[in-house]
């Protein structure tokens, strides 16, 4: 009886938590409900992710009110995939949060910590399985408002002038969104994407669904900073608590990018976005920029985890590449780049934050020589690493093989050139944290180490675990990335 | 302020209409404008000026820090849980239809409750940031 | 053509406060004028979607006798959640800019980008 | 053709306002400035016959938010130091953002036209249905709390997120520093 409900229970579980944990004043009991929280969302997303791969799309419709006149929960291999990443995310990092937020966070805030993870878990799955675009809007806000604290809850006071940016631009963004919203909607008079996407054809005036586009690229493009609107992301992913950052790194940013998907590939529809309008070109000039210029700064910086968050952006290059092909396969290796690099960028991010418990911080200066005093944390690193490089068995990889071949596929030759040489600039970037770790001595001063506990590594290696075997065995994701294009092109299964 | 006689009359005279209003507000948001939302900030508003006029530790003491950090969450609960109301009687969630045995009075029922639960949590939170903001005013002045 | 101008003069109007609103949130550094110019581009959204659910001769949208005409609810009911998301985005805008002053000193986004310069 | 000139008065009068505080550095007259915009907008809903919304823009725009603000000045201080860059860049990003809203607009139907398809799809249910449905006779409110409920469930809860989040931020240490781990 239940099993018909998972679509909401997958979003309103993890909400009515956050009230729950508040009213519980809590830390420890705020995090155990959590971890049980994440538990059942990620069960509820791999049903709801096998129920929609097998049997097609899910629609649920809130308040029994029929689509388009309520709002509606639309669940097809697209939004399960993403689900399903999210809450994945969700069960490893929860682990890992505790002892880094007992490290990080006051003993009376914890709980306000748990709670607002908790929403913004369930703004991020409200943003991935809603089919009405102003519900979009408001659990992007959820997730938004819940991430600008989680950010400035970091212990450096750089943390709060990096949430009063991303405040600032997300707002923005979100603005820019519902101003888009606003001219499909006058267009159509729905808000319901497939309700949307079957009236679009029969406006005859264009220029509102042009604009409205142009909106919703930019203010959707703000969220998942697409090249140049990335400025509020390095300081955020800086200078948040350790498992803020690599939460946000894994899913916030990918959720943004599917929901640009959404938009392009099922409720304007390919021919709309790339054939009429010169989006794909204009799309992949930026996604190049990101590659090269972001990958570039990477390289140069003095922090472990700023370096992490411009390799992001540069990487996210790559998923926007893909879209712009404007193709099934492109956007099949976009989708399969936004699972590979969600994970791969959540264990980097743990390790990261577990050396930072170790050594009080992740500048360079503090990390020479980890090789020898946190081995397995620093090899863990490095095959985070080349999985960022896109080494072979490795999951970066493989969703750099996909787009590679979906770019020559399509006679992109300069493509797949691209993706190439950029690649080479991962490779210095990472080269810089082996030459530190490993060739470098410890300072002199540097007070003796070793691994972190055990309850963050352990998250930490399971999620690179996963980087390697979704570089050994990458069918299964590219796979479900093929489904996920099909469904998003509006041919389900 | 505090010294000065008329608002203090003037208050006690004015805050209590002033919830009245809030109640007329909330309950006749079927007929007319206003709702939960509208009536929260009300209550909210009303319970500032009390602060404002007889000063913060009054107004904790009227309405203590703790009732309201409830009040923050309790409104979310009351929403969210007429939801899951709905999907224990057998309707999908937030179905009022099958909070009653009528469809219509089930409708009813629902939207009276959610526009309580906004209330609650609007009224918590406006009192809760206000007590926060003056709160922090007065450590810095210490 | 003025047909066209008149048709379309509350759009223009909204458009008119969106770029003041845009415009003082990327041009001035202080973060308090920021979020106030942040609030105005919100609002400039609230008449995108308000003003084309006018009816003339229309009423707002209670049903009654004697009416027949009513402007768009929808539109309104966007916006009662819009107008909640921007003071709860305003509010928490102040919070941390409280904290910035504690922790900085300033409100001034140049004086906060030269201590975070010294700090590196 | 008063109902349109009426709100048109009310739209300049915004601009105009909008005006002043991009200039005005006593951020205390931007608040009182920002009140009054917020008084002018109500007007204008109401004259637009979004009776709820102007309701609420009154009550939020013009009462919580100048509190807030009026709370937050008294913090951080009043006078906002003299810009230092140039208007250049800023102007361009803005009128482009506007001239394309401009170029958007001009598809859409025209000022109260009632074949505009925001007047013809979806809503006719809510208008004719709605009363009936939910026993409620404010649209606005049967739309708000049942059709588009969860909307509201979700605008509560960004409201409760802000609420925590402004606890999280604000709230003094019970003992400053017992709580501080390593």
């Amino acid at each position: 009886m239940l099993s018909q409900h998972l679509p909401v229970l997958l979003v309103v579980v993890p909400l009515i938590s956050a009230p729950l944990i508040v009213v519980g004043r809590s830390g420890f009991a705020g995090w155990i409900l959590s971890v049980a929280v994440a538990a059942s969302t990620a069960l509820t997303a791999t049903a709801l992710f096998v129920r929609a791969t097998v049997s097609g799309p899910i629609s649920y419709a809130i308040g029994s009110w029929p689509p388009p006149w309520g709002i509606e929960y639309r669940i097809d291999a697209a939004n399960a995939l993403v689900a399903l990443l999210v809450s994945a995310i969700a069960l490893v990092v929860l682990p890992y949060a505790r002892r880094s937020v007992s490290a990080e966070i006051g003993q009376d805030r914890q709980y306000l910590f748990y709670a607002l993870l908790m929403l913004c878990l369930a703004g991020l799955l409200g943003i991935s399985v809603t089919g009405d675009a102003f519900n979009l809007f408001v659990f992007l806000e959820i997730s938004s408002l819940s991430t600008y604290v989680l950010i400035a809850m970091g212990r450096n006071r750089r943390a709060l002038t990096a949430a009063y940016q991303y405040l600032v631009l997300g707002t923005t963004g979100a603005t820019l969104y519902v101003i888009g919203i606003g001219l499909l909607y006058l267009a159509t008079g729905t808000l319901n994407f497939a309700d949307m996407a079957s009236r679009l054809g029969a406006v005859t005036d264009t220029r509102p669904l042009a604009a409205g586009l142009a909106f919703v690229t930019a203010g959707v493009g703000l969220k998942f900073a697409l090249f140049p609107l990335h400025a509020w992301l390095p300081n955020a992913y800086t200078y948040a608590p350790s498992a803020v950052s690599a939460f946000l790194a894994a899913t916030a940013t990918k959720v943004s990018v599917y929901v640009l998907m959404r938009l392009y590939f099922t409720v304007y529809g390919v021919d709309a976005v790339f054939r009429d309008l010169p989006l794909g070109p204009v799309l992949a000039a930026l996604s190049v920029g990101a590659m090269f210029i972001a990958s570039a700064a990477a390289i140069v910086q003095k922090d472990l985890k700023r370096l992490l968050a411009y390799s992001s952006i540069g990487q996210i290059g790559y998923i926007t590449l893909g879209i712009s092909l404007g193709s099934a396969p492109g956007l099949a290796a976009a989708m399969a780049h936004v699972v590979n690099h969600g994970i791969t960028k959540g264990a980097l991010f743990m390790l990261a934050g577990a050396m930072a418990l170790r050594v009080g911080g992740t500048g360079f200066e503090r990390l020479a020589g980890l090789g020898r005093t946190m081995p397995i944390t620093a090899f863990a690193f490095v095959i985070g690493g080349l999985s960022l490089i896109g080494v072979p068995g490795t999951a970066g990889f493989a969703s750099k093989w996909a787009l590679v071949s979906a770019a020559m596929g399509a006679g992109h030759w300069w493509i797949a050139a691209a993706v190439l040489t950029s690649s080479l600039l991962a490779l210095a970037y990472v080269w810089r944290f082996v030459e530190c770790a490993y060739f470098q001595a410890p300072p002199a001063d540097a007070p003796e180490v070793g691994e972190a506990p055990l309850d963050m590594t352990a998250p930490a290696l399971v999620l690179t675990a996963a980087v390697v075997a979704a570089g050994l065995f990458a069918s299964p994701v590219l796979d479900a990335a093929t489904r996920a294009a099909a469904a998003l092109m509006g041919h389900p299964r | 302020m505090r010294k000065d006689i008329v608002l203090r009359v003037v208050g006690k005279i004015l805050i209590p209409f002033a919830l009245v209003f809030a109640l007329y507000v909330q309950f006749h948001g079927d007929f007319g404008p206003g709702g939960g939302f509208q009536a929260g900030v009300i209550i909210a508003a009303a319970i500032i000026f009390y602060g404002v006029i007889f000063g913060l530790a009054a107004s904790r003491r009227a309405v203590p820090e703790a009732l309201v950090e409830s009040m923050v969450a309790l409104g979310v609960l009351i929403y969210a849980g007429i939801g899951v109301a709905g999907l224990l009687l057998g309707g999908n969630y937030l179905d009022y239809f099958v909070l009653d045995h009528d469809p219509v009075h089930g409708q009813h029922r629902g939207i009276f409750w959610v526009e309580v639960g906004v209330a609650v949590t609007v009224s918590g939170v406006m009192l809760k940031v206000f007590y926060l903001f003056a709160g922090r005013g007065r450590d810095l002045e210490e | 053509m003025t047909a066209a101008f008149f048709g379309h003069f509350t759009y223009w109007a909204s458009i008119f406060l969106l770029m003041a609103g845009l415009y003082i949130v990327i041009a001035r550094g202080n973060l308090v004028k920021k979020l106030v110019g942040l609030g105005i581009f919100q609002t400039s959204v609230y008449m995108l979607y308000i003003a084309p659910g006018k009816l003339i001769g229309g009423t707002a949208p209670i049903v009654g006798e004697g009416f027949s005409v009513y402007s768009n609810p929808l539109p309104h009911v966007l916006i009662l959640t819009a107008i909640v998301v921007g003071v709860a985005t305003l509010a928490l805008g102040l919070a941390i800019v409280v904290r910035i002053r504690e922790a900085y000193g300033s409100v001034e986004e140049d004086d906060l980008l030269e201590a975070d310069a010294k700090d590196d | 053709m008063i109902e349109t000139t009426v709100i048109a008065v009310q739209l300049a009068l915004m601009a105009g306002v909008a005006v002043a505080i991009a200039r005005s550095r006593n951020l205390f007259a931007v608040v009182v400035l920002s009140g009054a915009y917020s008084f002018l907008m109500a007007t204008a809903l109401a004259a637009l016959d979004a009776a709820d919304v102007a309701m609420t823009e009154a009550a939020v725009g013009a009462g919580v938010s100048t509190v807030l603000l009026l709370g937050a000045l008294h913090l951080v201080g009043s006078l906002e130091a003299k810009p230092a860059r140039s208007p250049a860049g800023p102007l361009i990003v803005v009128v482009l953002t506007g001239l394309l809203v401009v170029y958007g607009t001009f598809g859409l139907s025209a000022f109260s036209d009632p074949q505009a398809p925001i007047h013809r799809h979806v809503v006719p249910r809510y208008l004719e249905e709605g009363p009936k449905e939910t026993g409620v006779p404010n649209v606005v409110t049967a739309v708000l709390a049942s059709y588009r409920g969860y909307d509201t469930l979700g605008e509560t809860t960004v409201v409760f997120t802000a609420g925590i989040g402004v606890i999280a931020l604000l709230r003094r240490r019970k003992r400053p520093g017992k709580a501080e781990a390593p």
